[in-house]
């Protein structure tokens, strides 16, 4: 199909489960530092808030090294985890890490919006009802966030999909293992002629944000439903 | 106005000490999006490419003096250990080997041509960590997150961190070369820096940083 | 349950000082636009921490600034119906309402609150197609519903019709006279007031200027420029002598003679309270005959109150009971009106309209709630 | 300006199919919660484009669902107090304010209307920062500030005291004496509808139960039920007698004989119309004596309409002017009230209040507005 | 300075012009694009959806050789531009390109979170008294929307700072005149030994960022100021 090899499926299914898990798995640190950002005054947040866009400053070949550096089964992160048995370096758990680190500032700046706007006589209102802080967040402020964290969530799979520097830097681009989309169309660039093939991989991505924007769409609508 | 060179990343230690004090720019970067780059009218006067097919890219596209071009510098594979173990243990270990992209970046394309002419292709195939440099590739086993690579001997020589195993002989039919050249755009200063980078001199600094000087 | 604010806090040039006591059941806040009504309510609510005070309810202390005490608002159990109806705007109107208890299935039949708020039809409803004064109820309802401790009403009615407030005031008596939580109460109408209160603060500028039983305050003359003329009034304790007599009307026994009323809704024998503002009163040095007026009392005049208007509050007794009259100036100097003189007070009857009899949580009123 | 509204408009299960003309000034649309006056309002606004139907003002077509004409709301130079206040978060109350005239400098003192509605001191405040009752003053005069040519106002008073609004009030009628542009009114105060409007229009679940001018509806026994049974009354037109009469009360001349009430603010010779409430009148056969009523009028039983309850409706000539009196059954029975009888109104002069007394666009009015 | 030479701090020079020009430059589209995303219905919303996401998607060096063909002085729309003296390729007007580009789908997407949340009422209201869709934009849409605007122009900024594979692509890396910082690093990373030039870039990238967090969150607190 498409002219594509299996090589070239292995990758689309590669970059389609390394964003999904991304995306899902760094969601709720997103929505904890939003909240953090939005609702919180703490000394350092200028900091923590510099951190946070950090992966977008840096060059991902930069943010790529840095995980090498803590994650790598030598690194000080990756040594004490891989005696735990969770190793990130050369599998795809790994272009996960380096997409939801990539992923992260986007989420969280969108998230923190929807947390801003959120309005706080809502959760006066359900505070008054008896609402513990952790239920007033869960039902009030989280769904009126709601759409915030699509948006998030949106912006974080695409750029998980489109991730590459850091995620070849990681975890380098094993076949089958931890060659995405984009090491795929970024090896198809290197040759000579090589654009009708890599022409094909940038479709496919193109019809995934399709799919992905179709579906975010839908979940929001659906979720902002009957809202004033 | 200072004359442009871009040339491939492998070579930016060497060439900033060639370069030094001379009236030159250099953009680094793969040799595959130089050329592609000066293809498409990039303000480059030379180009100095790690590999022959994106020089012959571009000369057949008309992007460089085919009369300015030279072989200038060779390189040889050389496989690296992060650990100074012996090669034959290197070949028996199931420990992975980085490389360049085996289908496309040229230390991966030249990896996989000098390992299969060697008998090794076979057993060290499945054991390939893909990058998308030799740099990369050299990192990974600095760092021992890869136990070897196959990388060229310039790097090896700047790396302290690694240790070669073993060098590969190289092919006479798939030679490593960087061919430099004057692009079809090329100032007329640029000629002059054309020799510069041939002086003795510089000969002498790309040695020292391992290449060959055929 | 008694009930103790004290509370001193700035909110920029404002500054609300405000202290008062009452003995519970329902105090009502009265008093002008920006006077500091809902600062207060929202400092027992907890939604502000003032910046010194105490706030008590009963022996339980919500607040202390000397202590230290603060209890949060998740915590104190309160049932708070906002000044707008602030409903969660992703919830249904039945999630709504059954916000407050989480715990439990919300019947939505079980309540005969949403009955007389008359929301049952608008439970699948989301808030942003309610009309204003639905919000409001569903609002009400909702607070209502959380079985709170203590009952925060910022003119909770303020949306609604007449006929609505008409049955629903009945109800809150009830509900409160049932479950006797101390209810904080702010509207501007005082008719409501006067039919709901059982102690009324009148506030101005951020202070307390007036506080008290509302029936002492309703029937004090010197407190008529803080009712308003038309609310002032007294009530009087009378017994239900029969209560379904002919015209449509019941037969009431005050201590000084009969009344005849819009028939009520209750058993004979029933104690109750009626409100007779004084406006709806005139006097008669003699026994007047042949009037429309069914209802004349007579009584003896015990103060003649002037204030800067051409009106008087005249000031009567009436056997064991207190009346007041609001006559004209001229009118009390034509009469001869003097403290000690008798005279007879004309009551038209059916200006004491129904949702001026308040029972005094008596069981029969309560048991016929809808 | 001669004002015809037709409306038909489905919004969820609700159905609106109203339908209305009035000769202009102030249309009141009363009715209870949910019965579609926002809607109906909206619509007028341009706000919401109604199924089926037209809205005329004048000879203004603002929208024509069979021409197909709809002017887009902002080129209907409408003045809208929504019914909750709508001010912008972002802007001061000074912004706020101006922002319906932004080609001139509002000028925060050159309005009488800031000092009516109390709030020349917020101009630096931002809404968070103002009261409930401040906001909606605040969008009051936001909206009357934009020169509108039609004034929409959806229970603007609301949330403000008796006082405010008394003082409220005045103002707002002198305004639209001036300016003679229509306004629709939504409210569910009986008082301030009959005070301040010309049209009456009633309505109920989505249709117009009853529509007609004010004072005709107010002398209606039949429009008792819709009125409610408080503020059914007459309006008599008089003119000022002796407008500083002692103990600060006024003379007006009516047809019948003199009126006496609390002073009112016009010159002598000035014509005024009064309201007085059927359930403030009492009857008398005989010329009653000795009471501290000042205000006796002779008159005539025309008509008695009994309702369901205790109470019936007497409609009384006096003079040439009609009046209204509620009494029970029984007295009328008592009393032997028929058609044709004479008898004598009584009326107690405070009774009257304030703000029952309009000025029918009169100049004298208008000129002493604040 | 910190041991960085002239060529560094050219970079850093230039990634800063080239971010805040980028920035301000494609701001007016994003608010634009992303209103119409928010408030308008219209066949093939979807697709500029996608489009709109295409650059986060696809792997920058995609973005970089598309932008080569387009506006490289041999493409279609470059060879029309440099007819009118407008060249992109090669120059730091490229770059700003690239970021801009790259920066789009952040800054459009958190813009449409503000509009979507701004409130209809209050838009009516200013409708009512008389205001064009215009002025109902500018004073009452966009100021509700302004800490979203913030936020998208942060985003876009940080990501402008950031961006490394569309811009090496498409204008090269040549010292003092299309090397940015991003570039400037990851040539430091081509030599064995260079990480600690490299770190010191990084480094000035992180104060950037830091700065750039300082000055939007002043902004956004001048601008939410006094707000309900
Ligand atoms: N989108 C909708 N879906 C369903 N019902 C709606 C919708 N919008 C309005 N309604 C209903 O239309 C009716 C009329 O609403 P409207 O706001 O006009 O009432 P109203 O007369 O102004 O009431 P109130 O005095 O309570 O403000 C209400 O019953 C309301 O529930
Ligand atoms: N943050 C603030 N800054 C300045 N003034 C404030 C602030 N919050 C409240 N106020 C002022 O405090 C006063 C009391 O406000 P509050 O809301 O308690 O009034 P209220 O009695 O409930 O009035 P209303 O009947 O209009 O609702 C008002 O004058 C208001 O303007
Ligand atoms: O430039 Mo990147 O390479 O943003 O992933
Ligand atoms: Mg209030
Ligand atoms: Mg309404």
């Amino acid at each position: 199909m498409l002219g594509l090899g299996p090589e070239e499926w292995a990758a689309v299914g590669l970059s389609l489960r390394v964003s999904i898990v991304a995306t899902l798995a760094i969601l709720p640190l997103a929505i904890w530092v939003a909240h953090l950002l939005a609702r919180r005054e703490f000394v350092g947040k200028g900091v923590l808030n510099a951190l946070v866009l950090l992966p977008l400053v840096l060059p991902p070949v930069v943010t790529g090294y840095l995980l090498l550096l803590t994650f790598g089964t030598q690194g000080a992160v990756g040594g004490f985890l891989s005696n735990l048995g969770i190793v990130f370096a050369f599998r795809w758990t790994g272009a996960a890490l380096a997409a939801a680190i990539m992923a992260f500032p986007l989420m969280v700046r969108a998230i923190r919006l929807g947390f801003e706007a959120s309005d706080p006589k809502l959760e006066q209102a359900a505070t008054t009802l008896g609402a513990t802080p952790w239920r007033v967040f869960r039902t009030i402020t989280l769904p009126a966030a709601l759409p915030s964290v699509i948006a998030g969530a949106v912006l974080g799979f695409a750029k998980a999909m489109g991730e590459f520097g850091a995620t070849i830097t990681f975890v380098a681009a094993i076949p089958g293992q931890t060659q995405t989309i984009p090491s795929a169309i970024y090896a198809f660039l290197q040759v000579p002629g090589g654009e009708s093939q890599a022409g094909k991989l940038v479709l496919v991505s193109l019809v995934i944000a399709l799919g992905a924007v179709a579906v975010s769409e839908w979940v929001a609508r659906k979720v902002a439903g009957r809202r004033a | 106005e200072d004359v442009v060179i871009f040339a491939a990343s492998s070579l930016k230690t060497a060439l900033d000490e060639v370069t030094k004090g001379l009236p030159v720019r250099i953009s680094y970067g793969g040799s595959g999006l130089l050329a592609r780059q000066i293809m498409q009218g990039a303000p480059a006067d030379i180009f100095f490419s790690a590999n022959e097919v994106w020089m012959d890219a571009a000369r057949d596209a008309g992007a460089i003096r085919p009369e300015s071009r030279l072989e200038l510098l060779s390189n040889a594979l050389v496989i690296v250990g992060h650990e100074a173990v012996p090669f034959e243990d290197m070949l028996a270990s199931d420990g992975r080997v980085a490389t360049g992209l085996a289908a496309t970046v040229p230390v991966g394309i030249y990896a996989k041509a000098y390992l299969e002419r060697a008998g090794h292709w076979n057993t060290i195939a499945p054991r390939l960590v893909e990058t998308d440099s030799a740099r990369a590739a050299l990192a990974l086993v600095a760092r021992g997150e890869v136990p070897f690579a196959v990388v060229y001997a310039s790097d090896a020589a700047a790396e302290p961190a690694v240790h070669v195993i073993h060098a590969l002989p190289e092919l006479p039919d798939l030679p490593i070369r960087y061919p430099v050249a004057l692009t079809a755009s090329a100032k007329p200063e640029a000629e002059a820096v054309m020799e510069a980078l041939q002086s003795d001199t510089a000969r002498t600094i790309y040695s020292a940083h391992g290449f060959g000087v055929p | 349950m008694s009930v103790s604010v004290q509370i001193t806090q700035r909110l920029g040039d404002f500054a609300l000082d405000a202290s008062f006591e009452s003995e519970g059941g329902v105090t009502a806040l009265f008093g002008p636009s920006g006077c500091g009504k809902t600062s207060i309510i929202n400092a027992i609510a907890g939604l502000s921490r003032p910046d010194a005070g105490h706030v008590r309810l009963g022996d339980q202390v919500l607040f202390n600034s000397a202590t230290g005490v603060f209890v949060p608002p998740h915590k104190r159990r309160i049932g708070y119906v906002f000044q707008e109806p602030r409903l969660f705007p992703h919830m249904s109107v039945a999630q709504n309402i059954g916000y407050g208890r989480p715990n439990q299935l919300y019947s939505t039949r079980g309540d005969g609150g949403l009955a007389v708020l008359g929301i049952e039809h608008l439970l699948e409803r989301y808030p942003r197609d309610l009309s204003g004064g639905e919000a409001q109820r569903v609002a009400i309802a909702r607070a209502l519903t959380s079985q709170p401790k203590v009952l925060l009403m910022d003119e909770p009615l303020a949306a609604l019709d007449d006929a609505r407030k008409t049955e629903f005031l009945p109800y809150l008596q009830a509900l409160v006279a049932k479950t006797s939580i101390p209810v904080f109460y702010v509207s501007h109408a005082m008719s409501e007031v006067a039919q709901l209160a059982d102690h009324l603060v009148v506030m101005r500028d951020g202070r307390v200027a007036r506080s008290g039983a509302l029936a002492q305050l309703l029937s004090d003359p010197a407190a008529i420029s803080d009712i308003g003329v038309r609310e002032a009034g007294a009530i009087l304790n009378v017994t239900v002598a029969q209560a379904d007599a002919s015209d449509g009307l019941s037969v009431l026994a005050t201590s000084a003679g009969r009344l005849f009323l819009p028939k009520v809704q209750a058993e004979d024998g029933t104690a109750m309270r009626v409100r007779i503002r004084a406006s709806d009163v005139i006097l008669s040095k003699d026994k007047p005959d042949g009037l429309s007026a069914l209802n004349i009392l007579p009584c003896k005049v015990t103060q003649i109150h002037e204030g800067q208007g051409p009106g008087v509050a005249v000031a009567l007794r009436s056997g064991e009971d207190a009346l007041m009259a609001r006559i004209t100036r001229r009118s009390a100097r034509t009469m001869g009106l003097t403290a000690g003189l008798s005279c007879y007070a004309v009551i038209k009857s059916v200006s004491v309209a129904p949702t001026d009899m308040g029972g005094r949580g008596t069981e029969s009123r309560v048991a016929q709630m809808p």
